[in-house]
């Protein structure tokens, strides 16, 4: 026994060494350094589909424009992201680039990255710091105008009296906070729309599900009449919840939610969800142009929105201000076969 | 067996001291500029809250216990600070107020252990859902310390300059002291002495006349004081404080001090070692930066393996010395 | 006034009454033999003296003022130190450590001083003429050093009375005769010292006074000169003389053995036990004589199977087997009942017929089960047989006196029909009555035509009971006598080499 | 008597507490105790629409799986589809809070099952969370594959392929188990860590095998395990019910729960009675992973898909919380199965009475340490003790016996 335990565990040393410590280039995917522009870019993490859609759409950018990609997945932890930030910058990157975890707490080490006049690019979400110019530019969709949009959508179709059930994201996340902040700011002067339900489901489908079940049995179960998802998967796992309930989703419960991702779009054609305001994860292609002009000291503007659309089962409705609108457009078969996440 | 004199107690330590240069070593080989001071000195900085949290950790698991709130105090108290100060509250009255919650939680965890000989892993839990929760009322977003007098202090003034891009931060000196006053506490105090005698057989500790009661009690409350700092650390180190940070947190510093050579039954181990856990974590994390390569998931996987190595490692030493006692 | 002096001294455990009302005065400079039953109540008095428990009634006091010691520490601050049974150290601490904690030299700043600290515990390990290192841990030295660790430690205060609980269990007889040579030397200087153990010619030897307790109520304390041995044990356990000579006189020696049951052939252990060859026969009671560490217990081990033997064979009814694992020899019908009832023997949480039927249940294997009324049955039968003191089977075992939770562990094992049955130390820490039962059954059990191997420290009971003796030296047999030849004299003879 | 009394007197305490906030909903909560018997018909049409549903997607994944022969695959897939009826037997079944707190509950409760074993030994396994992630990502892949045809044993048909995923997932748990067991009982490494291990690691392998994406099903045999009625009540606890009754009659019609309640009180002096303490611990930790497996395939089931990261996220705490409630001491020995199911329920029980009086999310937390510190404070034979002497301290010497 004894014996036998210490070769397993001398073998299990040796296993560290290799795994360990050598870059273990069996587990790494696809070469994805090419030779050209240093970027480090990092992750929040691999929670979601819609969050792999953009891992693999910056990837791929990166291989089509030959750009040296250290890539970092921070696994949602604020602290690995700023680890990460920092050693890119000992690594000497020439552009570092990342998603926040959260809007806080990069202040100082975007400090040091100015010090060491690497340029950064913030990419799907924003921070907030106290001076300008801590990072050249911001690509990517703003939470709270999404937020707004489900509320126009909501505005526009469900009318002047509504009574809302909303599922959170995860407490304390930006995009939970900003969606809510938006959707409730246009539904404010809307004194017939209620929020009469709200509980978190942690943006996953089981929360989801499980949530909207204590929902559905609650008093006010039957006054349910709209549903306002803060991501798709939510409203997915909501969607079984309302069916083993018997009710009708989409038809008895309009059902609203944020991201578009492909299964949302399906669930939006069978008529069983109504309308998802699109997050856009494939801005890889974008941010690379951005990098590369900033490499060749081209100027660029601070903040590039990306090009998102809303999507719903009725089309044509203004979800933006008149100043700059936004109109729906219908699902159609060609949409959802087109979708790649 | 009997010819080399090293005694077997620093093996497990000296194993995880050694691991560390030999990953540093390769980390230099396979990637230029792995080691520039620079990298050396962010491993510092960015672990410092970490390796205050350990610190805590590694004396409750001396006694033999384990403490589970770490991660939801840091949380707790970065947030909470973070909402008086943007509040306009003063920054000292802030942190000072936060580290006496931090070692009031610690006192009340370790008197319900105590009195009610309630499992610790239990109490710490509910202590982890609890605190956890209390942070998130305090707010549910993430609040930035901008501008204030206390922190640019800390950051601008108590900040030495080595060089361009090399500033031995207030922080990581506040851990080296920290990590300075535990070692010589757990080593040449009476208290100190009490929890290694705890963790090693509890009942003789009792008959030998060693308050068990009051050195468990301080030794949970010290933990919640260090995690407390570990919370004040990083709320200077983000300038910001968020009630979702360091979710899981207590698993690496767990993970930490089981790498520095310290066994869970308590008794044995060294705070000492907690400082090179930390470090070989972080300097792993590094080398998987550094490649850029490698799947967030074989992150994981990786530092399973390594933790499981070095439990074999200690596992592997512990048998032997038991043999080697036995043969006397 | 005496040093120290308990009035009426009573103890209550979730209604059972341990101490009823004991009066107890040590002097200063003798040695005092507390002796008693298990379940007498000594324990718990010297528990209430050192301020372990407080007492429900009565009142202590110690250097002429009443006092209510509220820890140990406490009490060895006022002066009374404490050694107890089992050797309970640090073992992962240094010697130094070990003597010193708690009240370690310091520096001015109030630090601890490591040098101050080795030379202190040099100091108190000298008064015991022990040299050794004391920066090594203390678990990679003997028990016998490890206790006498902490009579040092005991000795490091400036203590006016020391108790020794049963110090002399687990030392051999020289080790023995230190610690007693030790003992007077500390009476010279005046010390009081209360000396607890079961080895009645050990009581003989050191102590001054003794006094004797009896189901939690005093019987008196007597000159040691003017107590004969046997009157002893009579009011240890209330019988008169007479009866106990009768408990004696069923002994007698028998001869006529059945065929082998169990025979190793040159069966060792590098660094425990060097090969020897072990047989018995049914009906044969084989003793195995020597000191502590001289391979008796190791060689129970071994053919029990908890340590792996790596050399010889052994043979059990003829066919050759090989126990490596303790499941194997249960299942060869071989029974052991280890030396350390509380580490080895009881489960303390199950009760008496779960901790009765566990063997047996185990040989079985999981899937054969015995119905719960089988099992109380056995339970039944057994608690009458060896007179188990406790209301019912379902009683938890930890509650029960020691002597009761050693009568379980022979149920357990007589519970398998064992062939083989050995006993190391049965008799060791248990009562006068229970020993002498005890002896009483393994005779019965080999009367039944049952093999025993019977180890034990005390060679009167070996040369009493066995019919055949082999006495080991040095991790080695050094001789083996049989029959008539059997007798202390050249046991010793043997020992002593 | 004293038997009796013993056998459920660890029982007292999480029922009270159980009682006490099923009362509070009772009052404050109205209809929280309405249950409806629902007619499938209802729900058919339902059933019917789910079934497109999600297809394209696990199409979508096939063509994921690999790039070639995207075109037949939605045809497979829809043959799948077809048969995907009758989701409940009887077409009856009941519908309501109380059944969802079962029905949500029961990963939960199957986790304490094992982990009750485990802790019974004086272990501890807090590695499940990350098994059932494994679990739940094998059954997913295969089942795609099988959809996808390109994975032997598609020849069965969707109606019947399903055990396939199902059985690989419980291997693959068990295994899990296993390799926990060879760490503590093999190596004699302390279980804590031993598990922290595969806790750590086990989450990366569950993304290595759905390569990081959440992959949808909707299989109706995988499906019907957590989504599915059998005689009025959701077929997830039939399974709970399934699993405590062979787990109640392993442990206590066999003498494993004895060697396990002796291994947990003095393995040593266990050994030496012969009991093989090592496989007994061993042997625990397989239970224990194999109970992890069938909770992963529940939480897949449930939402349709494997989510390898939030998949039992944090549930081996619950699944020890419940044990403990339960009445189960962490330190081994003696152990309660039907304590333990309590102990599960009353967390589940609270956690849908948060979400139906819309506590705000954040606070949640909060009420449940507190409820946990009561109810184990409640166990604790010290704190009775406490009070005791402290209310009634002549009555506590008749209070005791």
């Amino acid at each position: 026994m004894n014996k036998f335990a210490t070769v397993i565990m001398a073998a299990a040393a040796a296993t560290l060494l290799v795994t360990g410590c050598s870059k273990n280039d069996d587990s790494s995917e696809e070469q994805i350094s090419g030779t050209g522009i240093k970027v480090g870019f990092s992750q929040v993490g691999a929670e979601s589909d819609w969050r792999k859609a953009s891992t693999e759409s910056i990837k791929e950018a990166a291989k089509l424009k030959n750009i040296n990609l250290t890539f970092s997945d921070a696994q949602q932890k604020q602290e690995n992201q700023i680890k990460a930030i920092r050693n890119f910058i000992s690594k000497g990157v020439e552009v570092i680039s990342f998603s926040p975890v959260v809007a806080t707490g990069f202040e100082d080490v975007l400090k040091e990255a100015k010090e060491a006049e690497i340029p950064v690019v913030l990419f799907d979400r924003a921070v907030d710091v106290s001076e300008p110019g801590l990072y050249v530019s911001f690509i990517g969709s703003d939470f709270v105008e999404e937020g707004r949009r489900a509320g126009r959508w909501v505005v526009a179709n469900v009318g002047e009296t509504a009574n809302v059930a909303e599922l959170v994201g995860t407490v304390g996340s930006a995009p939970a906070i900003d969606r809510k902040k938006g959707f409730e700011e246009i539904i404010a002067n809307h004194p017939g729309i209620k929020i009469i339900k709200s509980q978190s489901g942690d943006f996953t489908r089981a929360k989801g599900k499980e949530v909207m079940e204590s929902f559905l049995k609650s008093p006010e179960a039957d006054q349910i009449n709209v549903l306002f998802a803060h991501n798709d998967d939510m409203a997915l796992g909501a969607i079984q919840a309302i069916e083993e309930a018997g009710k009708k989703p989409g038809k008895d419960i309009i059902i609203i939610s944020i991201d578009g991702v492909k299964t949302m779009f399906e669930a939006i054609f069978e008529g069983k969800a109504n309308c998802t305001v699109e997050c856009n994860p494939l801005i890889g292609p974008q941010l690379f142009d951005v990098i590369e002009k900033l490499h060749a000291g081209e100027k660029v503007p601070a903040r590039i929105p990306s090009q998102e659309g809303v999507y719903d089962s009725v089309g044509g409705i203004n979800v933006g201000t008149d100043a700059e609108p936004v109109t729906t457009k219908k699902i159609t078969q060609e949409i959802v076969d087109s979708r790649k996440y | 067996m009997k010819k080399f004199k090293f005694p077997m107690r620093y093996v497990p330590i000296s194993a995880t001291i050694l691991v560390f240069f030999v990953v540093y070593l390769i980390g230099i080989i396979s990637f230029d500029n792995f080691g520039s001071p620079r990298v050396f000195l962010d491993l510092f900085t960015d672990n410092a809250y970490l390796g205050i949290a350990a610190i805590g950790t590694a004396l409750v698991i001396l006694t033999g216990g384990i403490d589970l709130s770490v991660g939801s105090i840091i949380a707790f108290t970065s947030i909470l600070i973070a909402k008086m100060v943007s509040s306009g509250c003063n920054a000292m009255i802030a942190i000072s107020l936060a580290l006496a919650i931090g070692i009031l939680f610690g006192m009340l965890q370790g008197w319900l252990i105590h009195c009610f000989s309630l499992p610790p892993f239990l109490v710490t839990l509910a202590g982890m859902f609890f605190i956890r929760g209390c942070g998130f009322i305090v707010s549910e977003e993430s609040i930035g310390i901008k501008n204030d007098p206390v922190f640019s202090f800390i950051q601008n003034d108590l900040t030495i300059r080595l060089g361009k891009g090399l500033n031995l931060r207030f922080i990581v000196m506040l851990y080296l002291a920290v990590l300075l006053v535990a070692i010589f506490f757990s080593h040449r105090t009476r208290a100190g002495r009490s929890i290694y005698a705890i963790g090693d057989n509890e009942l003789a500790a009792t008959l030998m006349g060693i308050p068990v009661g009051r050195t468990k009690i301080m030794t949970y409350t010290i933990a919640g004081f260090c995690s407390a700092l570990a919370g004040v650390v990083y709320a200077i180190y983000l300038k910001a404080g968020n009630p979702l940070n360091c979710v899981g947190l207590e698993m690496d510093a767990i993970a930490a001090v089981v790498i520095g050579g310290t066994l869970l039954t308590g008794g044995v181990g060294y705070v000492f070692g907690s400082l090179f856990g930390v470090l070989v974590l972080g300097l792993i994390q590094t080398l998987i930066i550094f490649d850029g390569r490698i799947n967030s998931w074989w992150t994981r996987i990786i530092v399973g393996l390594l933790v499981l190595v070095f439990i074999f490692m200690q596992n592997l030493i512990t048998k032997i010395s038991k043999s080697k006692s036995k043969s006397h | 006034m005496d040093l120290l002096q308990t009035n009426g001294i009573e103890k209550q455990f979730l209604g059972v009454k341990a101490l009823k009302g004991v009066d107890f005065s040590v002097k200063s400079g003798e040695i005092h033999a507390l002796m008693g039953e298990n379940g007498a109540g000594k324990s718990t008095l010297i528990k209430i003296i050192t301020g372990v428990y407080p007492a429900s009634a009565g009142t202590v006091y110690f250097n002429g003022k009443e006092c209510k010691f509220r820890s140990p520490l406490d009490a060895e601050r006022a002066g009374i130190s404490t050694v107890y049974q089992e050797v309970n150290l640090l073992p992962d601490l240094s010697v130094a450590e070990n003597i010193c904690i708690g009240r370690e030299p310091r520096t001015k700043l109030g630090f601890i001083s490591k040098k101050q600290r080795k030379v202190q515990a040099r100091k108190a390990l000298a008064r015991l003429d022990i040299d050794i290192n004391v920066s090594e841990n203390l678990s990679s030295y003997s028990i016998a050093i490890q206790q006498l660790v902490a009579i040092a430690r005991a000795l490091d205060v400036d203590c006016k009375l020391l108790i020794l609980d049963e110090p002399t269990s687990s030392l051999d007889e020289n080790e023995v005769k230190e610690l007693f040579k030790v003992m007077k030397k500390l009476r010279e200087e005046g010390m009081a010292i209360i000396f607890i153990t079961h080895f009645l010619d050990q009581v003989y030897e050191v102590s001054d006074r003794i006094t004797i307790l009896r189901d939690g109520q005093l019987v008196g304390s007597y000159d040691a000169k003017d107590l004969p041995r046997i009157e002893m044990v009579a009011k240890m356990i209330g019988k008169t003389p007479d009866e106990i000579n009768q408990m004696q006189a069923g002994i007698v020696k028998n001869s006529n053995f059945g065929d082998v049951v169990y025979e190793a052939k040159g069966i060792g252990r590098s660094g425990t036990i060097s090969p020897v060859d072990v047989s018995v026969r049914a009906g044969e009671q084989l003793g195995l004589a020597g000191l502590l560490g001289s391979g008796r217990s190791e060689i129970a081990q071994i053919i029990f199977g908890v340590d792996p033997h790596d050399s010889g064979t052994m043979t059990m009814c003829g066919k050759s087997v090989n126990f490596n694992s303790p499941q194997k020899a249960v299942k060869a019908k071989v029974a052991l009942i280890a030396e350390d009832r509380k580490v080895t023997g009881i489960i303390p949480d199950l009760t008496i017929r779960e901790n009765i039927i566990l063997a047996l249940q185990a040989s079985k294997g999981m899937w054969k089960t015995m119905t719960l009324k089988q099992q109380e049955e056995m339970a039944e039968k057994y608690i009458k047989l060896l007179r188990i003191k406790t209301p019912s089977g379902e009683q938890l075992i930890k509650h029960l006196s020691g002597g009761n939770q050693q009568k379980v562990l022979i149920a357990r094992w007589l519970a398998t029909t064992p062939k083989l049955l050995i006993l190391d130390e049965p008799t060791r820490g248990i009562d006068v009555g229970a020993k002498a039962e005890i002896e009483a059954l393994t005779q019965q059990l080999c009367g039944e035509g049952m093999a025993v191997i019977f180890i034990s420290s005390e060679l009167e009971e070996v040369v009493r009971d066995c019919d055949r003796v082999i006495v080991l030296r040095d991790r080695k047999k050094v001789g083996e006598v049989a029959g008539e030849d059997i007798s202390l004299k050249n046991v010793m003879k043997l020992i002593a080499g | 008597m004293n038997k009796t009394s013993n056998k459920f007197r660890h029982l007292v305490w999480p029922l009270v507490s159980l009682a006490l906030l099923l009362l509070f909903n009772a009052i404050f909560t109205d209809n929280f105790f309405k249950i409806e018997i629902k007619k499938q018909e209802s729900a058919k049409p339902a059933v019917q629409t789910v079934v497109p549903d999600n297809l394209p997607a696990a199409a979508g994944e096939a063509a994921a799986q690999a790039e070639a022969a995207v075109q037949e695959v939605p045809e497979q897939a829809q043959t799948s589809a077809k048969d995907s009826k009758g989701v409940s037997i009887f077409g009856y079944y009941l519908y309501g809070t109380p059944i969802d707190i079962l029905n949500q509950g029961a990963k939960v409760m199957v986790l304490a099952i094992g982990m009750t074993l485990v802790i019974a030994t004086g272990g501890i396994d807090i590695s499940v969370g990350a098994v059932m992630a494994i679990a739940g990502a094998i059954a997913a892949l295969l089942i795609s594959l099988l959809d996808a045809g390109k994975c032997p044993g598609a020849g069965m048909g969707p109606e019947f392929y399903w055990i396939i995923p199902i059985l690989a997932a419980l291997v693959l748990a068990t295994v899990a188990g296993f390799w926990n067991g060879m760490l503590v009982a093999g190596f004699g490494i302390q279980p804590m860590v031993a598990t922290l291990v595969l806790m750590v690691a086990g989450r990366g392998v569950a993304q290595l095998i759905t390569d990081g994406q959440i992959i949808t099903f909707d299989n109706p045999g995988l499906v019907f395990l957590c989504n599915g009625h059998a005689l009025f009540l959701p077929f997830s606890v039939w399974i709970v019910i399934t699993m405590y009754v062979i787990a109640g009659l392993l442990t206590r019609k066999t003498a494993l729960g004895l060697f396990i309640e002796s291994v947990g009180n003095n393995e040593r002096a266990s050994r030496y009675a012969g009991i093989e303490a090592r496989r007994i611990k061993w042997l625990t930790y397989v239970i224990c992973g194999f109970c992890a497996g069938v909770a992963g395939l529940l939480a897949a089931s449930n939402i349709k898909c494997a989510d390898s990261n939030n998949a039992g996220l944090y549930l081996e705490l619950d699944a020890i919380l419940a044990t403990v409630i339960g009445g189960t001491s962490m330190a081994g020995g003696r152990f309660f199965l039907s304590g333990s199911l309590v102990g599960a329920i009353l967390i589940q029980t609270l956690t849908t009475t948060m979400y139906m009086k819309n506590v705000s999310p954040a606070i949640v937390q909060v009420p449940k340490a507190m409820v946990v510190i009561i109810v184990c404070l409640l166990q604790s034979p010290v704190f009775r003790a406490k009070v005791l002497s402290i209310f009634a301290s002549k009555a506590a010497k008749g209070g005791v016996q």
